[in-house]
Order: structure tokens, then C-alpha cells, then sequence
């Protein structure tokens, strides 16, 4: 399957959740192709966003935008996040790690929501607008996290086989819960090899394939951000992207790198291959 | 051996902080907690853990590892002994709060240790990247660790803008008799049940207290006798001069603008000049695929 | 540590829940210390319950027992759970697979309870005795799965090193959750390793130090029931058991097995050299 | 070949359940389900996964491993792809119960498709071993499967003394648009929103109609023609004795008492022969600690 073909069943206004965390593992091959697809009105839902989701907005396909931080860890603030959200051109709800686990875990226990004391008194539990109710059993306030099931997730993964069965390889973040509780999923992966092929043991292969839908072999498909074991990221490209933002030039890098290619590979050799080997392990 | 440098005293402060067998977890972009965990486990804390990049790897080792920028998650995962999901790093806290020393970075703080990295509103309002587990995990510790490079009146507020980790004053899901502890570049500082706000603990050598009082946005309860801080010692300078942080990642976190950009491109061409000539004869992990 | 030690923690009263399914790696060197060390007025909780729940019934030592199933799987009925439950001499709570696993996740989740609307309508809902309330989001009937918070959980596996970082390995049933909700956790371990050797890779170790209190190194630890991989149920001693049992002289073999050997290694010796050779994978 | 025995044409009727692509999932010492779903996977059902043991062991393969009673677990890890812990079994179930496959004994079961195996009242009350799983999860799916080696009276009730598994004149949390199809050794049945109760589907082979109403506790739907079971095929029977369930552990689940024992007694030193002979220079697992 191309990664085009896997985009096709992404729609105007699904609800996106995005797998990684910051500027680890982005499932970035697949976002340029959404971008050049055009999808519009897109309800982004991210525990930890980067490179991903400010290039999103930046590209004007996000309508609304679930986060806990979106930032470029060590680069500092995400300019087109930053920028969309002060002058209030996108929708965005605040979250923390806790209020979107919990919502994607009550799709896992079968739950309507997920009753806690957490999170009450603060600022986060006001902006979210989750509703506070008596408990039933002890009388006491509890919050209740309803449930949160995206439309599509897209991870992007080390090693897969073509059923699905994938090693997600270090930083986890929330990725096995976001392919658990979405309707549909979609892998990239830097390799698909044969099923039995995927991990030294069965207990490597950490996303089964009961819970995927589709899968795309997308070598370096996570750049600018990292695929352990095999590239670290790429902060200056990162730096370059930055520039441009400051510089008030993003469009400019988006014709450039995205809009303006063919393909993810289109992309990669412009980057080119001083920029990437720099980056491998 | 030179002086220490400030950055070198706050991590010496914040790995005093852990106790042997503590499980010690860090956030987002916070190197200045992992280099303190690792000082902590190769001095007084052989036996404590550590929950790095986001809590996701949990990393022994016998000799400390070198914190590193562009290889961060490669060197923890070669010394990594379970990986965790996120959620199963909440598990873990919900079931070991006591015995987990996590040290926060926020934009602003107040008086009773509320911390925002949420909003802030300086003339206009200006979004941050968000306080991700901060306001779920920071209240539920028995002692909150706080750390501030910034000693300034913007960090340190009368109230914050927005409550994000819940501080002593406003209930909520908290532990019981909690107390709140920040290291900042002027001293040390705590909020406790007790205390009606923040108190300073100790002053950093060299150090006024008008210094602390000028930077500080509010009200401070200052003891009468102010102990010092105890310097680091020559055992903790040497671990984090050569092994831990040679490449001197500690001073990002005092830096800004161009000044933190310069010095980050420093220190990334010069860990891909190290990396490239000790690993000349390396397959590339990716031709491994 | 010894396994006397580790069961000096186990109070009289204590809820206990016990790892592994039925005749699959129960941790039966530990049950065997705690019948000689006579602790009384156990509650226990079980997920699948096999020789484990029909021995410390047999010994006098249960006061009420939570468990989803008790039998010997292919060999049929517990016999010892079946009579004290027929004859009302435990108080018997039946739940199911879910009502376990949700209860223990509540506290894995910080949720005082896991509202669904499963089993509404069944007789086992009925003498769970659980709450219905109204849905405070939707106003729905909605069953409260209340916590589930054991005091001890005590959990057979086949490697781990003295910090308590363990692999569990073939079938796991609910052990890692049932370590993950429990105040104190035992591990009894075919092996002890050093730290680092515990399984090839950190994927493998799948049940880390931070939910373990203590670990015992107990070879054959499980027998009669099975540890994958390296040894298979003792079929034929369960099924002698059993005979004891449908003669009214379980009695007799609590006193040649049990009370009256020094230790567990002494119990190997009972059972024969060649009996374990014909388990051995 | 030898004629098709009563246990074969059961597994086979049981293979005809699944589609290709399904998951399909074994509970508790479900023998002949596992016997089916390797013959399903092994003709007309390749691309279906096993998730074995209560669930936990995702298994592919490309021979039909052999139906086993000491070395269960050990096959299946042979050609294990995953290891599910339990509740990860219920997150493929809530997140799949379309696509998934699951066949349950029952101690009883009524008209409606409700089914029992807590507690059934013979003069007094008896203990069952418990419903484990089933009241969970038999009533998400959209084709709830049953399966009865003993096609009895005291199995086939008016009305189950203990409601575990929902049928469908209860409510509840079941999937709407739901059936329950039923395979016993008289035939198939199914029970839907539409009819009133349970109906019969088909007979097998040299069974009579008055052999069911005889045998069931409660008035059943019979359509005026009645259709036969189809046989299974040469190739279902030589599959079945010869690759997947050649030590016949299927015919357990129609033996009891001392037949039964005597039976499993034969498999269990057959098996235990066969492993020996097999593994004679094999080091033990054990010495390999």
C-alpha cells in the first residue's frame, strides 16, 4: 500500500490522533502526503506535539487541536502552534498526559468515562470543561474523563510485517493506547518484513495486529524527528524550519519541501544526503 | 580544579534531593534533572533508578552514562532494563508516589507553589507548550521538586496566570502533609502546610538575600539565621565535568535566544565530531533494517 | 530471601490475590509456606483458580474468596472449593473475567471506579452485589465497578533479578495487573539473575522492579501446575490429588505434602525424581 | 477412510464458522474449538490468527500445529507472533467483536440463548467451576457461538438457574442485530431477534427429529423441512486424524467419570512416548536456566 492510498481514507474533519512524542518518531512521511492531499478542518488529537502539528497548522488543516505541549523540546516553542493559538485561528483544548490517556483508555475497559479526583482545583479541569459529579459510591466530586476515540491514528513504527505485528521501538509514549482505542490505524513503517520476522521474541512485538488496519513501508519516514535505533533527529533541519517560521517565510518551506515534491523520497533527496548521514546511529 | 559555576551548585542541590532506591523520573527537556539523577546514583544513590525520556526508559547502570542532545535516546536505551509505556509510567506513580523524586520546570510559580507552563500574560497573552504531566503528577508526590535556572520576577509571581500544578493552597487531588521544595540559581526554597507561603531555606554562597527579594514577585518568609547552601564538593565537580556532562548541556537551561542557539549548534557539532570518530568502523543501523 | 521470610508479611485477614490460570504457573512453593506457617482467615482473590485455591481451601485457611473460575481445567471440578462453597463454610464471591480486571485497573487508572454498562442484566451483576447509577454524561444505567486494591499479590515467574525486574513468560493472564493494583507483590522465580540478564531485551523484561517489594528464588515453584518453559502440569499428580480427594483423605495429603515436609525442596523429594523428569521440557 | 464420528462432524460445523481474516479466540479447556480452528485456519481460513490459551498467544502458522494436552502452551509459543496479557485480550474484544470468532460450553443453556456455568440447581444446588469470561464477552459479539458435545435435557433448559452469558430476551450490554448459533451432537441451531426462541437449522446425518425434542428441556422451533448437515469432507476427516488431533483429545469432551480418566490417562503417557522418543539428545529447559 502507498502512502497515498493510506491517506485516501482520511477524510474533512476526522478526529487525527498522531502517534510519537515531540520530535521523536512523527509519522512525517505521512503527514506531507496529507498535506498534499489538502485535507481540511482536521480535529488533531496529540499527546506530545512538534514538527508535526506546527507543520499542520501551519498548512491550514487543522480546526481544532487536542494537546498536552506541543513544543520543539530543546528548540523551544512550535511558532505556527503558538502563533495560530494566540490570535485564535484554531480551536485548541488544553490537556494533560493524565486527561488524554484516561480518554483513551475508558474506550479500552469498555467504560463510559474514567471517574478521578484528578486535576480538580486546577486551571487544566476548567479550560477542558469536563463535568464534575457526586460519586456514587462515596459521595465525594469526582471529574468524569469521557471517553476519547479518534477516527484514524497514524504511527509511525520500526518494524512491522504486513498483518500489522509491530516493534515499536524505544520511546513509547502513548502510541500502543491510541492504536487501541481508534477506529482505524495506520502504520509507517522503516521496514515490513515477513510475519515471524518482526522481533527476536513475541514479546517484542509490542503492537499486535488486531489493532491495525493498514501499513506502509516508509523508510526515514519519521524525519526531521528521530527513529531509534536507526536515526537521531534532525535539529538542524529543525533549526532551518525554525528560521523560516521566524522569518515569517513558512510558506516558502512548505512549497520547498512539501507541497512542492512529488513524494516523501522527493523530500529526502532535497534534504539530502550530507544532512542525512549525519543523522544516522 | 575551577570554581563552581551555579548550574554545577543547583545540580548538586537537586541530586541531594534523592535518596538510595528512590525512583528518580524525568519529563520533557529537563537536562538538567537527568544530570543531577545520574550524579545521584553514582554518588550517594547507587541503588535508586531512573525513569528517563518522559519516564519511558528505565536505565541502570555502573558507570554513569554522558548526557547527550543528539543521542540521548540510543545511550538510554543501552542501558535500559524495562520500557515503558506512558500509561504504565502513570501506574507507576499512582502506585509509588512516595519513593519518586521528579524534578519540574515551570514558567511561573507562586507564593503557595502553584506552577503554570500553560499562559502567561505579559501585555498580551502568550501561550507556552503546556504543562504535560505536571498538574497530574506534580501534587501527588509527597515533596514536589521545582527547579528554577531563572531567579526572576516573571517566574517567580504573586499568583500564577493560570494554575497548572496544583500548589498548598487551593485543595484538590493532593497528598497529604505535602511539601513543595525549589532549587532556584539564588537558593533553596519551600512551601509547606505550615508555613503560610513560600520560605527560604538556604542561600547559594556569594548570594544576597536583597538579591532574592528583588527577583522574587511576592512576599517571601525569610528565617532569621540563613544557613548557606553547602557547595558542591570536588568528587561532585569532577563527575559532572568528565563523565557526565562534558559537553556542558547544563548551561542551556540559563541561556536564551541567540546566545542558547549558538551554544546548542556547539554542542551538536561537537558530539557528530565525537560520534563520527569513535564509531568510524560502525555499520549503520539503518543498512541493519 | 527465604520463602519463610517473604510469607512473614502475610497477616492473618490479609487479601491476597494469586497469580497465574488455573493448573498454569501458580506459585505454589509460597502456598505451601503458608499453610505450614498457618496464617488464617485468608481473603483471597483469583482470577482462574486451580490446585492453588483447592489447597489453601482444604487447609482451613480461607475466609472468603473472589474468583471468576475454580476448577482443575482438564481434569474437571476443584473438589475442595466445590464442597466448602456447596456447604456455605467460605463466603463466595463470583465474578467474571471483567469485574476482576476492571476493579484492579481502577487503580491503575486513579479512578475510584470503572463505570460500564457490562453484565447489566446477568445474575452474576446480581450477587456481585455492584451499584447501578446514572450515567452523569448520558444518564444511562451504568454498573460501578468499585477498586480493587489486594494487600499482597503473590506471583510465580520464570526469571528475575534481585531488584525484582522480571519476565513473565507464555500465558500471562492477569499477573502484571495484579502487580501493578496490589500494596505489597512477592515474587517467587525459577531463577535469580543479575540485573541485565533477565531476558535479551528490555521489551522482554515486562515486569519491571517498580512494582515489586521482594523475590525469592524458588526452582520448580509452581509445581504442580506448569511453568513455560521449562517445565509442563503434573497431570498425574494433580490427578492423585484428586483421588485423595474424592476419598475424603485430602487430610492425608496435606500431612504427607504439606504440613508435615520441612520445606518445598522436601516436597520435590516426595513427588520423585522420575515424576518431575516426565514434566521436564 | 473410516466414517465420520459425531466429534469430527462437530469440529467441522465448528471450522464453517469462521471467515477468512477472523481472529479467533479459545477460553478455558475448549479442546474441540482449538481442533477447529486449526482446520478452519488449514483450508478455508488461512488468513484467520489464533489467539490460544485463554487468549493469550497469538498464533500463526503454516502447518496446522497438533492439538496437545501436556505441551499446549509450549506449541503454541512455538509459533507464538505476540503474548496478550488478559486484559489486552478484552481490548482486542471491545476494539474487534466483529471480526472475532469464539466458541463457549455451557453447562445450560435456555430457549433465549442465555447460558449458565455458575451454579444449577439437581435437587441441590451444585457448584460449577464459573463463567470466567462468558458473561463478558459472549454477548458482544455479533454471532455469539455455543457449542454442546451433550446434546441433554439437564443442558438444554427452559430457563438457566443462573443467568451468565445473555441470550437475547434480557437486554443488557449485547450487540445489536445479534444471533447465537448453537452445535450440539443432534444438529445446529440459532436463536435470533426475529423468532421467539431457539431454532433448529439442520440435523446431522441419521439423526431424527424426535432425538432433539426428546433430548431438550423446552419447546423448540422446527421448520417444516429439515435441513441436513453437511458431511465433512475427506479432507476435513484427514486433516483432523492425521495432522491436528491424531491422539483424539476431542473425544474428552463427550467422555465422563472413569471413562474419562482412563481416556486422558492413554493420551497423557502417549504424549509423553511420543515427546521422549522425540527429544531424546533435546538439553531440558530447566538445565538451560
Amino acid at each position: 500500500m502507498s502512502l497515498r492510498e493510506a491517506c485516501e481514507c482520511i477524510s474533512d474533519g476526522d478526529v487525527l490522533a498522531i502517534g510519537g512524542l515531540t520530535i521523536h518518531r512523527k509519522p512525517m512521511s505521512m503527514l506531507h502526503e496529507l498535506i498534499r492531499l489538502g485535507r481540511r478542518g482536521l480535529s488533531l488529537l496529540v499527546f506530545g506535539g512538534g514538527p508535526d502539528v506546527d507543520l499542520l497548522i501551519a498548512s491550514g488543516m487543522v480546526g481544532s487541536l487536542d494537546a498536552a505541549y506541543v513544543g520543539f523540546e530543546i528548540l523551544g516553542f512550535a511558532p505556527n502552534f503558538r502563533s495560530a493559538v494566540e490570535r485564535g485561528e484554531i480551536k485548541f483544548t488544553e490537556h494533560t498526559e493524565y486527561s488524554i490517556m484516561a480518554g483513551l483508555q475508558a474506550n479500552l475497559l469498555n467504560a463510559e468515562f474514567i471517574p478521578s479526583r484528578l486535576l480538580l482545583g486546577t486551571d487544566v479541569l476548567k479550560s477542558l470543561g469536563y463535568k464534575t459529579f457526586k460519586s456514587p459510591l462515596t459521595g465525594e466530586a469526582l471529574v468524569a474523563y469521557p471517553r476519547i476515540t479518534p477516527d484514524v491514528a497514524l504511527l509511525h513504527v520500526q518494524r512491522c510485517d504486513e498483518y500489522g505485528n509491530a516493534k515499536v521501538d524505544g520511546v513509547l509514549a502513548i502510541d500502543l493506547l491510541l492504536a487501541k482505542s481508534s477506529r482505524r490505524v495506520i502504520l509507517t513503517s522503516e521496514k515490513i518484513v515477513s510475519a515471524g520476522e518482526v522481533a527476536g521474541s513475541p514479546f517484542e512485538v509490542n503492537l499486535p495486529s488486531t489493532f491495525v488496519d493498514m501499513v506502509v513501508e516508509s523508510p526515514l519516514g519519521a524525519h526531521p524527528t528521530s527513529c531509534y535505533p536507526y536515526y537521531t533527529y534532525d535539529l538542524w533541519h529543525m533549526i532551518s524550519y525554525l528560521e523560516y517560521c521566524r522569518r515569517g517565510m513558512v510558506n516558502d518551506y512548505l512549497r520547498k519541501y512539501v507541497a512542492g515534491v512529488e513524494s516523501f523520497e522527493s523530500y529526502l533527496d532535497l534534504v539530502g544526503e550530507d544532512a542525512l548521514s549525519r543523522i544516522m546511529i | 580544579m575551577a570554581p563552581w559555576t551555579t548550574d554545577e551548585l543547583m545540580i548538586v542541590c537537586m541530586a541531594r534531593e534523592v535518596e538510595n532506591g528512590d525512583i528518580m523520573a524525568q519529563g520533557l527537556t529537563t537536562p538538567m534533572a537527568i544530570i543531577a539523577y545520574y550524579l545521584a546514583k553514582a554518588t550517594h544513590a547507587p541503588e535508586a533508578s531512573i525513569m528517563q525520556l518522559a519516564g519511558n526508559i528505565m536505565v541502570y547502570f555502573d558507570e554513569p552514562p554522558q548526557a547527550s542532545i543528539l543521542y540521548n535516546e540510543y545511550r538510554a536505551m543501552e542501558h535500559a532494563v524495562h520500557i515503558f509505556g506512558q500509561n504504565e509510567v502513570y501506574e507507576t506513580i499512582f502506585k509509588r508516589a512516595d519513593s519518586i523524586v521528579e524534578f519540574f520546570r515551570p514558567g511561573q510559580i507562586d507564593k503557595f507553589g502553584n506552577t503554570n507552563n500553560s499562559t502567561v500574560k505579559a501585555g498580551r497573552t502568550v501561550r507556552l507548550p503546556g504543562g504535560f504531566g505536571i498538574p497530574d503528577a506534580s501534587p501527588l508526590y509527597k515533596k514536589t521538586l521545582i527547579y528554577c535556572p531563572r531567579h526572576e520576577r516573571r517566574v517567580f509571581v504573586e499568583r500564577v496566570d493560570h494554575v497548572g500544578g496544583l500548589g498548598l493552597n487551593l485543595g484538590g487531588a493532593t497528598s497529604g502533609g505535602r511539601e513543595i521544595r525549589i532549587i532556584s540559581e539564588l537558593g533553596v526554597f519551600r512551601v509547606d502546610g505550615r508555613s503560610g507561603g513560600m520560605r527560604l531555606m538556604s542561600l547559594h554562597p556569594g548570594v544576597d538575600v536583597e538579591d532574592v527579594l528583588s527577583n522574587t514577585g511576592f512576599e517571601l518568609s525569610i528565617p532569621e539565621n540563613i544557613p548557606e547552601t553547602p557547595p558542591p564538593t570536588s568528587v561532585d565537580l569532577r563527575l559532572i565535568r568528565e563523565k557526565i556532562d562534558p559537553l556542558n548541556i547544563r548551561r542551556l537551561e540559563f541561556l536564551s535566544g541567540d546566545d542558547r542557539l549558538e551554544a546548542l549548534q556547539k554542542i551538536l557539532d561537537e558530539e557528530l565530531r565525537i560520534w563520527r570518530s569513535s564509531n568510524v568502523n560502525r555499520p549503520k543501523a539503518q543498512q541493519m533494517l
